[in-house]
């Protein structure tokens, strides 16, 4: 929760929106080249596993795990890939992805250039090979940085709620 | 009516073809042959449940699955390792509903049934006393599973007839102790396992660990070329698993260690300091396997399987680090895999080392790994293939066996039968051969 | 081949041991067992199918289930209630979709057949005459189920042979009476069912409401806590449960009356003008057992329940207002249940009193009730973890039964035997064991 | 275990009352008679997969199912038309799993074993060598479909023994070819086909193209008034269906042919040029069954059919255009159908007529169509009414066919069997009466 | 429908998001005494029981039927069981859970303070012991009143979709 | 993608997400009469059916092929369909509807009354004999003109992601 920062002005509010929407469109047309032109080059990219603990005692094993922990050139690899259906199995011919992006929740930071983002994803997903959707849920957490005509991503960190993937694979980034 | 009488081994002989080297499709497509692997291998034989490093101290615990039933890996207060039937013997309800956690005991949801953490009863819903009049008291204590443990790798069985887990291992050993004792303080767990669900039959991944060369070029053949500096990783890739050696361990245990180019430099992947402790660790025949395996993978019959290698996603700058993977393969339907999957690292490498080995474990074999991801996609083709009325009655060809399963190695350093390739397919087909002999009670302690 | 062919009674048999109080888990697993269950017990014997209030006028219908068989429940034209086959004597449409609602008679949406509101052929598509000359032109009529009425609780059946439903209910009746006809114009629903669907067996339903005195403390403590004034809720609960009766009423019919503490007030949670009503319409037998009973609980065998009690959502300011829960167990498959709950209240209530027992209803016992929210989750998890194949092995335990069912209370109010203590086990095992006699053939107007 | 095995012949003889014209409801809610179909019919029989024009060119491929079998319909690279199993002969990979395209081959997904578009193998994962010392190379061609062709409709078969397409059609090519053969060039797809899920057993669809006459006006009434000019569409309708021909054509094989009221004109919803080429290329017989014909739609036996018929969405200013839309009824599960639904238009029509027939057929006939949303309602509704415990002892009707089954017309054009109302029955019944023959083995060619 | 009504201004159009997005947050992550404090203490929250009915013909069974029918002192029992995994079976471990707003529309009422705010939720929960979602749909009928420093919700109304809940429980708050 | 055109000023940015959430409602609630109005008399409806190739290489069966491809007229008889339960076997009860929009991007074009306006949306079907939800998950390419008062939609392609419907039909207007 970052409800004690100070929220954001209106042209920021709605030019944070506009990324997000904008960002999203990119990755589920997988115009994967342009995607990456909105990273900034430090930025990291985790897709937590969740765990479930009873009576409210935590006890994670190992140093905690991820479906996805990425850095720019991890990312770009996996875009390059993703951009050439040749190139996968997976994704040969590509999946259909819509990204719904809803609770959009921007924040002033102490940085004045940086923002945070919470907001809601869901990714309905439709394979080739299968007739039934695949849906992905999470509370995604960005960190965004206002550069030049805009913002890049810093940091995105997606808290899905499944923790044992009903699907096949996750040939795409989330 | 139990599914076990409903077939009769005369009706599963047939589905493996040893001579030809094939087996009938309908083993991939009939839930009724599922519901009998379950009975006759999944509660019969050894099944991997868990690492050591998972519950580190008294009290600690996860809980896993074998075949189909529910239970808890636990450390109990004594520091016993305990696997527990996670279902209360009152009414059968689930003790414990985490992923992981520690505790001293369970409650059961339901009436408040207390089992402490080695499973025996402490409290029931009343008067116990009530209960000790007329019943045996501690037939209510949570039903154990028997544990085996090899190293900090813990199996468990419910067949009191199974022979000993170090005789189950035999041969295989050898090669664990490659992969999970190769230093002196040995492996640990980084993380809570993965969990993911592949749309096939769960014998697919045992066998294409067990392991399935000529895959690895054509469906990884691009990540290759993306991950490993130089334009003809895939080529290279190709050359070295048709050469290098496929090894049948013996018990349905197989795998696969494919050895690097020359041009490689030995110990690829590892930091200095780990690989000092190798070689202090090991004999020199297991060095001599291991020092330019680029791949190692392994399936330990039934379901449990590695798969370990160097990788780099800056390839250009950055040496790779080896990530090791090690899976179950749960058969939740005929049709449907759970894949549960955990990274390992040597306890003594560095941190640095070990957040690498995670990462490129996570980006390789995973849900969204770079590999994972396009076999699974290939094991659904080969579900939806398969599963029609016509495609049920043909065979899947294992053929390449013919030609190679009289080659076996003369010089090989490891023990069981080693065959001069990846490509040999004989490894593989062992997995279904073992698999014929479950299921048609060829095993005289698993009948 | 129907199930029932596949299994013999020889099968089910041993699958409830009543000597020892068990039951194999087999059968909350097995979908053929599911299957014979719909053919033995669910298309022979008297199912409750919905309360006279729901159709007060000529032509009100609302649609229910009988097993796995769509109903419509109708009053006709000239009053009579009806309760018809939802389907289409043509090719099977069904000919009602809604939920609720008034007809002059049912059209079918496929060729547009007509049916009046007693099931019998109105129109077909064509030239009725054509029909007539060929066939009986009434054995197109809607298929009428046999209705048996108690008091405005209506039930119904496909089985000509069975008993009469005085029979079938038998002792119930006295236990019937004191929850239905306890006024003079009786009770009313107060909203369509509820639905909802937990992902279990069904018969954990009815034997928990046959009922399951100890799970109420483990389950439901802390909701009893919070909405019982004063600090020790959960304690009183579990005393007043040791010690209250718990009652066997015959052909399965099973349930409990949780008595009060001695500082409790009688008739805890109705107005007064309803207590007058009470006092001038039962009788004095009757009124013992229900003035101090903070909680009622029953089973008509085999999915009907209800549950009764007081609540209050701001104990410390508020008094309780007693709801009433009724309820179908609709056995949708092996391993999911539909929930079908309604809510009652005294017609001569106060509208305050009415909406406020509806409320604490809602609040309580429903999908997104206090109480049931649990309760579901508690059953998933025995129905998670007795499916395994080493689950299924294994028994559930009524063993409580052993120290209880010899020691019937001799004092008792009421018909039927009692025991003394609502965590005995006996009644809610009695389930079972009437579930047995079904399954076997020995209810010899059910087989 | 088959499960051809576990049923008899004389299990199934009675579900079909040929005398009586009834049938159980037990085929449509029984899966192991799904199973069964797709063993005695799908794999036995010719299915349609497709037509010529959806490849026009050497190396087109569309996908495709013939029962629960994949397959892929290709034209080879010497323009031969073939259908091949789409799964690898390795392990059983699809080898394509795309919609359609245009390939030299197909390379499978999993070793990369390459097939070329006449199914030949063409390479394997390494030295083809090893394979030829050991096998016959060529047994690892992909299965081949035996395919037969009527014009450009593409059928084919698993079963060696079949008769020839040309006798399987029979009596149904005088039909066909007022349908596909009606001007010189024939007709060609508009689009790659719909699909849909309709969720009730896959034998609702082709009765109902058998053809349903009564239903029309029930379910499409409405739709009907709305996009015909003048007030008495419906009725006009109900009139034309009551007095039109319907005709079994043999084996299996039945439709109707609804003929215009005196007050439109022959030929509506074509063009000019269209109708002086039907009037060049059909027999004055077919002219005369076809020109006032305002609906056309028969089932071929198994799982095809086509239904034809003038639309417009502004009656008031717009002359109709006729749509012709044919499809598969896939059987994916006993209780589910994927709809496979094409358009299709006479190749010399003008560009404007093509896309206003494809408009109109889109706006019917079509998961989002006026027509075929109601019908999926309505089969949906019996499949929910038929499958309880007793909703399946039930039989459904078609005793209407009682009153005609014995009027034939003497002096119809067209071959095959003839009855006088679309009312009839007889056409629809004939459907499940050569289900019956199949199913219990009376069809030498298809045991 | 409130069409009619007017519009709200910029401010109140922004602020009134962002109030939902913020109170869906607080649901979503269990912080129920924070969610507790938006509520205006005369709150009512209700969740109607769907019925279908032929012909377009309305017989409701009883006096109509709700899944939830709260005021602040029952979302206040609610909210303490719900917030302690101790107190719940249902909830030991939590279910995880996303909620999804969308196509919010806020009007002015005759009265200056309070607005209704139709919108559109998607709960997507996860539960330990099960690893498919379960989704609930519904469409929201709010009424918010402007306190000083932001709103206060006063009333709910929830129209679900699904007459028969197709999961156990509905252990959460909607 | 439009991201060269110009993004459109505030106050159409606020009144094209109003007008397609106010539109929206009226699909959810078959207000089918008032959904006409905000058409233009020229407006072009359009549900392509996808398809799936392999390597990145294209061949359409035929001309391609639409679930939907209406016009006004068209839309009118639908609609009048519709919206009167005993007109259809389909909608009689009449299914319950939610429509999820989201990820909203209006842009100007050439054409200074024109906007484009890209949009997800996700529809929640239940319908009476039914209990489970279909899910229709499409992303919408929507032509808007500015007329007085307003906006009327004049083109709408759905490109959905499900090539197989999984259900028995689509009685409504997506
Ligand atoms: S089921 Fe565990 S205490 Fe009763
Ligand atoms: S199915 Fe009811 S009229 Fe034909
Ligand atoms: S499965 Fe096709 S090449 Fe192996
Ligand atoms: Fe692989
Ligand atoms: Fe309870
Ligand atoms: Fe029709």
């Amino acid at each position: 929760m970052n409800d004690s920062e100070p929220r954001v002005g209106d042209a920021d509010y709605r030019a944070i929106c506009e990324f997000l929407n904008d960002e999203a469109e990119l990755l589920a047309e997988r115009d994967y080249p342009q995607w990456l032109s909105l990273l900034a080059e430090d930025m990291q990219y985790l897709v937590p596993v969740p765990e479930f603990f009873e009576h409210g005692t935590a006890r994670s094993v190992g140093r905690g795990n991820a479906y996805f922990d990425d850095d720019y050139p991890s990312l770009k690899v996996r875009s390059e890939l993703l951009s050439d259906p040749t190139l996968t199995t997976a994704e040969n011919p590509p999946s259909l992805l819509c990204y719904f992006v809803s609770n959009i929740r921007p924040r002033r930071t102490a940085n004045a250039d940086e923002f945070t983002v919470t907001s809601n994803l869901l990714i309905y997903r439709i394979r080739a090979s299968e007739p039934t959707p695949y849906l992905l849920a999470g509370k995604r957490h960005d960190l965004l940085r206002a550069v030049a005509g805009g913002y890049k991503l810093a940091r995105r960190e997606i808290r899905i709620l499944q923790a044992s993937i009903q699907g096949p694979n996750l040939s795409f980034i989330p | 009516m139990l599914i076990d009488e409903a077939f009769q081994p005369s009706d599963i002989e047939h589905l493996v073809d040893v001579e030809n080297a094939t087996a009938s499709r309908q083993i991939f497509c009939d839930p009724g042959i599922w519901r009998m692997e379950l009975q006759r291998i999944f509660t019969r034989t050894w099944l991997f449940v868990g690492h050591a490093s998972e519950i580190p101290a008294a009290g600690d615990y996860v809980t896993r699955l074998m075949g189909n039933d529910p239970v808890i890996l636990v450390r109990d207060a004594g520091g016993q390792i305990r696997v527990l039937h996670n279902s209360c013997t009152h009414r059968g309800s689930l003790v414990c509903r985490g992923t992981s956690g520690n505790a001293r005991g369970f409650t059961c949801p339901y009436h408040g049934w207390v089992f402490d953490n080695s499973g025996a009863i402490r409290a029931t819903a009343m008067d116990d006393a009530l209960y000790k009049k007329h019943t045996d008291y501690h037939h209510f204590d949570l039903k154990r599973a028997r544990v085996g443990t090899y190293g900090d790798l813990i199996f468990a069985t419910w067949n009191d007839d199974a022979i000993s887990l170090d005789d189950y291992l035999g041969n295989a050993r050898w090669y664990l102790d490659i992969m999970f004792h190769r230093t002196p303080e040995g492996m640990e767990v980084l993380g809570a396992p993965h969990r993911w669900v592949s749309t096939n039959n769960w014998k697919l991944g045992p066998m294409n660990f067990g392991a399935d060369g000529p895959h690895a070029v054509k469906v990884h053949g691009p990540i290759t070329d993306a991950t490993f500096a130089g334009g003809n990783a895939r080529q290279m890739l190709r050359d070295a698993l048709i050469e290098s050696p496929s090894v049948s361990m013996g018990n349905g245990h197989n795998g696969i260690w494919t050895q690097a180019p020359e041009a490689f430099p030995p110990f690829l992947g590892w930091e200095p300091a780990l690989i000092e402790l190798f070689q202090k660790t090991l004999t020199p025949e297991q060095l001599q396997l291991m020092q330019r395996a680029v791949a190692s993978v392994s399936t330990i019959f039934p379901n449990f399987s590695w798969v370990q290698g160097p990788a780099s996603f800056e390839p250009a700058t950055k040496m790779p680090t080896t990530f090791l993977a090690i899976r179950n393969w749960q058969p939740i339907a005929h049709d449907r895999t759970e894949i549960w999957n955990w990274f390992l690292v040597e306890k003594e490498a560095s941190e640095t080392f070990k957040e690498e080995a995670k990462r490129m474990g996570i980006r390789t074999f995973s849900a969204g790994g770079t590999f994972d991801q396009d076999d699974a996609e290939a094991w659904h083709s080969i579900q939806r293939g398969v599963e029609g009325e016509i495609g049920r009655t043909l065979d899947v060809s294992f053929e390449m066996a013919l030609a190679y399963r009289d080659r076996a190695l003369v010089d090989f350093p490891g023990p069981g039968t080693a065959y001069p390739s990846n490509y040999a397919e004989v490894t593989e087909f062992d997995v279904l051969v073992e698999w014929q002999r479950y299921m048609t009670g060829k095993i005289d302690w698993a009948r």
